[in-house]
């Protein structure tokens, strides 16, 4: 088939030996004039080094307020294929698992009104359909929703939570990551699909400190598996690893960041009362070493991107939850976070950032948390802090 | 609309039991132990003695229809209809028999999907949308991963590092990618200013919140125009005021281009996580392949590989050797724009007469 | 007036070459190594093969003319006239052959001198005004200092530690003991906001620079009275107001007393200087003795010395095994005001989920 | 003698090991009445448990604009004897070296004019006399001037230098810290006496990076001595470290920062180029090692205390220097950076705090530094940078 329009920048890049998206475009573009119109603006894009997109407008589906982000581009008139081109933010199922049958019936959806384009998945973690026409966005929901589908959050609403495999397929998940994630999701159905917080929140659950869904460094509230009690060990394969040739000296004992590993040559001991659960050695040795039985999760709270003040890791406001269903301890303290949200914070302030402005004690002392050493890496510095009417001698 | 269905409304996804394969719902919560068999492919042994083994396959994650229906059909005839996608945005696909591994893979590249990722090496690039969809992108992200990956397949595919090396791409500051604490990152930036069209900003901005969008207070109002004017030698070009406001534009074909930051992680292993730090303020942005910011990749990529310790990750090496040998090292010049002026800037100076010297 | 000399100006300190001993001056920058040979004395030894003897005294540092005379004419007779103080206020003797050091020991002992200091043990405790002499003091520094010494003097006099323990009091958070780096610091502070007196304000202070000073912005013009007001919620008492505008004092018998910082150290050896940080946020003013600080510190030291390995200052031990760590050893509660709101807060949060439990 | 007071609470403190400040108060109250009623107003601040000193007035000798810290008593008519009660700040010389002659000669001064007690020396490294009335201020002046004598600095102006001993009787001074006080010292009289800064200046000067004067924590500017090229070691004398009883391998190489050392038994051997000069090895085994001989400093500036935004530590802002007279190269930068302070500087705003207020790029640029990275722990997290007009690309 003929293209549309020459695309000799776009060309070299299906050169090469990581998968070609230039390939992916094509494909789509055989059978969706969007796609083919998309080829020709990314590769005036790619000549003219900078963008075509212009800032999108209020488009989505009615009753929602998010899981569309609207897109034109701003020169229609060359291609016309694009003059709309949203995307469709679909929620993804716990762990990103699919059936063959039931991503092509997203797919069929998809070839029916969209681009044929898509991310599985978006960062956020979304499956994200790329590139509709604002009229076809209704029609889009009436298909994805019938067949057990439903759209995911955008705007200044609770965004689609995320984890990691967890239970399914790791042996380190300490809370059920999967679980949890698709009973938040169902739990807050509302704060995702109508947006009426300050702004956008984001959960992440993963099964242990690995943190494989990188939730600590992009999640408002990053739900981290852990455990109380010693690591499993395992004596035998704890020997097997060294005769399979792994130095566990320099490896795994000189690794440990809190120096409370030994190894005489025979047998392994950890000083768990020292233990940081870290997860190296256990990574190093899986068969030899397993986490504690004692399972449950730390809490963290406020990552973010840097703009405004700089970019934000999530830091300890829980060292330690029972994650089970049906949650409700978790739900409470949410419920109290966003509440304080709610009443404190501006217009496009995220959780972390608030904190940051109003103190963090601050936020201890109005949601209820009992100040713990787990929660900083240090006390503060200065000798500046304050008291409370309570704390007042009189005489 | 007649023919459509009956919409439904927050109903959310589906359960993901209905789409585990059968062995792994099964051993849900019961798994052992793992190993890695070869760069793309390991097996899980539950505590019940059952195995899945996975196969992964990079993808460039803007996937075609076609592209999808084949990795199903694929799932269909290898995996009893059953797939998933990795938090990096890999495919990986499930057999229950040792056996059914090599008839898999060597379907797979056949058709030419590039297996691996798994381990100490390089696995996918995290990025975003770029030119491909979104109005704020200073860089292409997709563009600039294929150039990177091309480069360096063969750590996807074969070749070991000392640990993970997880690249990231973010086509503006507003870092989708989550680029900040990455172990090599690469950042669309601006160098110039946004420029101001009052006309519109009367008409489609609300200025206080366009002045409070500004990290550095740059922004004032202009109430003679009833628009707003900046103060130049404060702005940093992050573009925040046009995520607002829409009438001030600030890509510029010329001096958009990519910044390189490196050494951040996520996972508490060893050290905690950390943040990236800037290591190559500004390359051009010379599409299709960004040859400049391919070859800083690499030298920073080869420097790790000369320097590191096994199982240290980029920050890792940079915090044993310091940033001033990092600088020498992987010969990128030091500037002004590295001394950090931001929020925390005074964190970050030396504050010790033991440096070492370059 | 008429019997006075002639003053000169801008003429300087003397020339620190007229002070030096002989043996000294004569191998001024010839030093090849030193020894230590008791907790109170260590002999330097020159390239030229010269040896100088060093014998160290506690001061309390507030010394009468009688008592630097009597320094003074130890060191006629046993030193030929020299001697010195060193950074942290203890008095060296000099002597240039070994059977010297026994007779002068003798006595220094005799007349009640402490000697010691030398090596890693507790030294001199470096120290400020407090209610001796400062308006600013929100508790005493040289009973403070006595208090402790006399209970630590054994860690001067004889018995060894890990390392250096640094202890030092400021009477104020003006912090002119520069207590913000030091390994055991105590600091005095206030606990409630400088009270108000609007005549005064008007007539003595200088309204901008009063508002300039707080660190907070506790402080706001009050036009009507010509004076301030201070936004109580936003004061934590430093009483750098009443610094600049005596109209607003601050101390408070009962409210008043003293925070312990540990941890800090200004040495690289090892680590890099590193700031002290809050251990315990107040204890009450209780002279002579303040029972409830010597308390503290002792925890603080006894838990040093029962887990530090040899060489490790307090905040390395500290950094080794962590703060969650430290309030469990100390057995010190931990609370709210630990938590940092001020200038960097946020880099003190715990970004990791990797603690130890406690 | 009968005291003037009886001080309950004071005597406790003449019990204990420790060398008592109050006895040196009786002793001096025996013969002054500043001291006797010092005694009883001190005795009341233990009772009531507040200080009894009011803000100082502006006091001082002819031509000076400091060098005196004026001091009231709050209740002078209780303790006339402290109604006044200033403290004149004489510049010791550097190293705190004396002999017994010159000391005894300011306390001949001071028994006449003053309140026979003293604090040898203050914080900062002056001799301090405490204890005088307005009237005195001149003769003690001219007393202490005639004989050779200057006073310190107080107020926004140059404060007392203060250094470490150094190469008089240190082994490890890689400048002469001594000498270069010295020249500071008198090199500026006139920016010490006669205040003309946005405020205070502190100079510290340490013979290494051991920082035997705490220069790091509280100098506006530290130089801090240190050397090129490689540690000197004498094997024979490594040797002997082990068999007096020294853990080589636990005690220099295990805690060697940069891991740059290693120990076989036989040999020492330092990867020089690695090495970041922190002094533990050399302190561990002072026969075996010595620094090199390339000597010169780093120059640090910025340390304070913690008000107003939190204290500071030096930072470094230029990695090696030759210390040597006349200094020319030193000079010229301390020159360029008062001129900065002095045209941006706020009241009260130490040098520390504008860097930090309008930034370090900025101070490097207009001082005329080059940026290294040596002056930077870590460079910058957020890609939020400037860019001069000559770095912008037109087209
Ligand atoms: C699609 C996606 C990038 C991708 O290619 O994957 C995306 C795309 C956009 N993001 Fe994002 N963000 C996406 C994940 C993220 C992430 C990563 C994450 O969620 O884990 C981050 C960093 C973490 C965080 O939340 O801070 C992220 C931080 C931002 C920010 C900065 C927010 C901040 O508080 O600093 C903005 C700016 C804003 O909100 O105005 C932003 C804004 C945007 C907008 C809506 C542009 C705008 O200014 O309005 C982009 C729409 C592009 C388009 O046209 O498609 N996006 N955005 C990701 C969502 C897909 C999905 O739903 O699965
Ligand atoms: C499949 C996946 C989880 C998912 O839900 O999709 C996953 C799966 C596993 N990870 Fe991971 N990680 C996955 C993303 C991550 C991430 C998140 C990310 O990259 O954004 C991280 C954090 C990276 C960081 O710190 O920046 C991550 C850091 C690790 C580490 C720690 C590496 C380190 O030492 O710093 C391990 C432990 C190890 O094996 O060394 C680990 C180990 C594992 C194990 C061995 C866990 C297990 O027992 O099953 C899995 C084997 C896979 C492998 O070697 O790739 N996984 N892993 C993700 C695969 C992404 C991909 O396609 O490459
Ligand atoms: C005399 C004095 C210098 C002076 O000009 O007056 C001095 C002299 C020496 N110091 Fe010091 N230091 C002196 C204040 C300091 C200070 C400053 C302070 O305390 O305010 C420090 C920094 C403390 C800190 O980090 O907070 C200091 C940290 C050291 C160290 C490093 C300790 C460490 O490992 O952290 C050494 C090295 C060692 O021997 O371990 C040292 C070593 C030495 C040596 C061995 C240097 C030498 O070769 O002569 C001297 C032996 C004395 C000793 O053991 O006390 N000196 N030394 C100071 C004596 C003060 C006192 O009366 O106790
Ligand atoms: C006498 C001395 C304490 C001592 O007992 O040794 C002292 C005493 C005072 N200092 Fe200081 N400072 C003294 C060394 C220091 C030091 C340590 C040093 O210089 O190494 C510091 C910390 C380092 C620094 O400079 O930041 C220090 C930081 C302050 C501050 C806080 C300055 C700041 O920028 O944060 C103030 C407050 C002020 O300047 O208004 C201050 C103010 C004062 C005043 C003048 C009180 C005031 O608010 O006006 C005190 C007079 C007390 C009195 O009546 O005698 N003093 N002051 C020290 C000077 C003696 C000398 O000349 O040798
Ligand atoms: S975060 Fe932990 S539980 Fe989850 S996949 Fe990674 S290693 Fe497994
Ligand atoms: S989990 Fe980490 S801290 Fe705990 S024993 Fe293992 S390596 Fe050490
Ligand atoms: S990083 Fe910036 S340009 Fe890229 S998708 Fe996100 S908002 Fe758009
Ligand atoms: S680009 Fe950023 S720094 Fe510049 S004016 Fe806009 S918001 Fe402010
Ligand atoms: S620390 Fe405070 S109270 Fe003590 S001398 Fe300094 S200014 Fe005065
Ligand atoms: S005491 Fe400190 S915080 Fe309180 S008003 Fe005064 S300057 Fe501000
Ligand atoms: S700072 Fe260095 S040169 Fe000066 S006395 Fe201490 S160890 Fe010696
Ligand atoms: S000076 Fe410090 S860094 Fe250098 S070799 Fe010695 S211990 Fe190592």
């Amino acid at each position: 088939m003929s293209k549309k329009y020459a695309t000799p920048l776009l060309d070299e890049l299906k050169k090469g030996a990581f998968p070609s998206f230039v390939k992916e475009m094509e494909m789509a573009a055989e059978r969706s004039d969007m796609a083919a119109d998309l080829l020709g603006l990314v590769e005036l894009s790619y000549k003219e080094k900078v963008t075509h997109w212009k800032h999108g407008g209020i488009v989505g589906v009615r009753g929602y307020g998010g899981g569309v982000i609207g897109r034109y581009s701003d020169i229609p008139d060359k291609f016309p294929g694009v003059a709309h081109f949203h995307t469709v933010r679909v929620n993804s199922p716990s762990g990103f698992y699919y059936t063959s049958d039931a991503i092509k019936e997203i797919c069929d959806i998809w070839d029916k009104y969209g681009s044929g384009l898509t991310n599985v998945h978006g960062s956020t973690g979304d499956l994200v359909l790329l590139g509709t026409r604002t009229e076809s966005l209704e029609p889009i929901f009436a298909e994805l929703s019938s067949r057990g589908w439903d759209l995911g959050g955008s705007g200044s609403a609770m965004r689609t939570p995320s984890c990691c495999v967890g239970k399914s397929r790791c042996e380190w998940a300490n809370i059920d990551s999967m679980a949890i994630t698709n009973d938040i999701t169902h739990h807050f159905q509302d704060e995702m699909h109508r947006p009426a917080f300050p702004y956008k929140f984001k959960f992440k659950v993963a099964g242990c400190a690995v943190d494989c869904i990188a939730s600590i460094a992009r999640a408002d509230m990053s739900i981290i598996g852990t455990w109380k009690g010693d690591i499993r060990i395992d004596q035998t394969e704890v020997k097997n690893c060294e005769t399979k040739g792994m130095n566990i000296q320099t490896e795994v004992i000189d690794m440990c960041p809190t120096g409370c590993m030994q190894w005489d040559g025979k047998q392994l001991k950890i000083d768990n009362s020292n233990c940081n659960r870290c997860m190296n050695c256990i990574a190093r040795m899986p068969k030899a070493l397993r986490p504690g039985t004692e399972q449950g999760a730390t809490l963290l709270l406020g990552s973010k991107a840097p703009i405004v003040t700089g970019a934000l890791m999530s830091w300890v406001i829980v060292p330690f939850i029972k994650m089970e269903p049906p949650y409700e301890e978790f739900y409470e303290l949410v419920g109290k976070i966003w509440e304080w949200w709610d009443e404190n914070g501006k217009n496009r302030e995220r959780i972390g950032e608030l904190i940051e402005r109003l103190s963090f004690p601050r936020f201890l002392k109005e949601v209820g948390l009992e100040p713990v050493a787990a929660m900083v890496k240090e006390p503060r510095r200065d000798p500046f802090f304050f008291w409370s009417e309570e704390d007042i001698i009189k005489k | 609309m007649s023919e459509l269905p009956q919409r439904q409304t927050d109903i959310g996804p589906p359960h993901y039991e209905k789409f585990l394969h059968p062995v792994i719902k099964k051993n849900y919560g019961k798994w052992k132990y793992h190993e890695i068999l070869t760069p793309g492919s390991m097996v899980h042994v539950s505590e019940t003695g059952d195995k899945i083994y996975t196969i992964r396959v990079a993808s460039p994650r803007l996937l075609s229809t076609n592209t999808i229906r084949e990795m199903a059909d694929i799932a269909t005839k290898h995996c009893g209809g059953y797939l998933r996608f990795t938090t990096r945005n890999n495919v990986e696909f499930f057999v229950d028999e040792e056996g059914k591994i090599a008839p898999l893979i060597k379907e797979l590249q056949d058709k030419g999907y590039m297996v691996g990722g798994i381990g100490p090496r390089i696995s996918n690039v995290v990025h975003t949308q770029g030119w491909i969809h979104c109005h704020s992108a200073a860089t292409d992200a997709s563009g600039l991963v294929k150039a990177i990956m091309d480069d360096l397949s063969e750590y996807f595919t074969t070749k070991e590092l000392a640990n993970r090396v997880r690249i990231a791409v973010a086509c503006c500051v507003n870092m989708c990618g989550a680029v900040h604490c990455s172990d090599i990152a690469l950042v669309g930036v601006h160098k110039t200013p946004p420029r101001i069209d009052d006309e519109n900003v009367k008409n489609f901005c609300e200025v206080p919140s366009t002045i409070a969008s500004c990290p550095t207070s740059a922004i004032s109002p202009d109430p003679s125009k009833k628009s707003v004017k900046i103060k130049l030698e404060k702005c940093m070009y992050c573009g925040n005021c046009y995520s607002v406001c829409p009438a001030m534009p600030i890509s510029d074909p010329d001096n958009d281009g990519v910044a390189i930051v490196v050494g951040g992680k996520v996972a508490n292993l060893r050290s905690a996580p950390t943040f990236s730090k800037l290591a190559v303020p500004w390359l051009p942005n010379n599409p299709p392949r960004w040859p400049e910011v391919t070859d800083a990749v690499k030298k920073i990529l080869n420097a790790y590989i000369a320097g590191a310790k096994k199982h240290e990750r980029v920050g890792e090496w940079i915090g044993r050797i310091g940033w001033e040998k990092f600088f020498q090292e992987t010969a990128l010049p030091f500037t002004i724009q590295h001394v950090d002026d931001f929020t925390f800037a005074r964190e970050t100076f030396r504050t010790t007469a033991a440096f070492k010297w370059t």
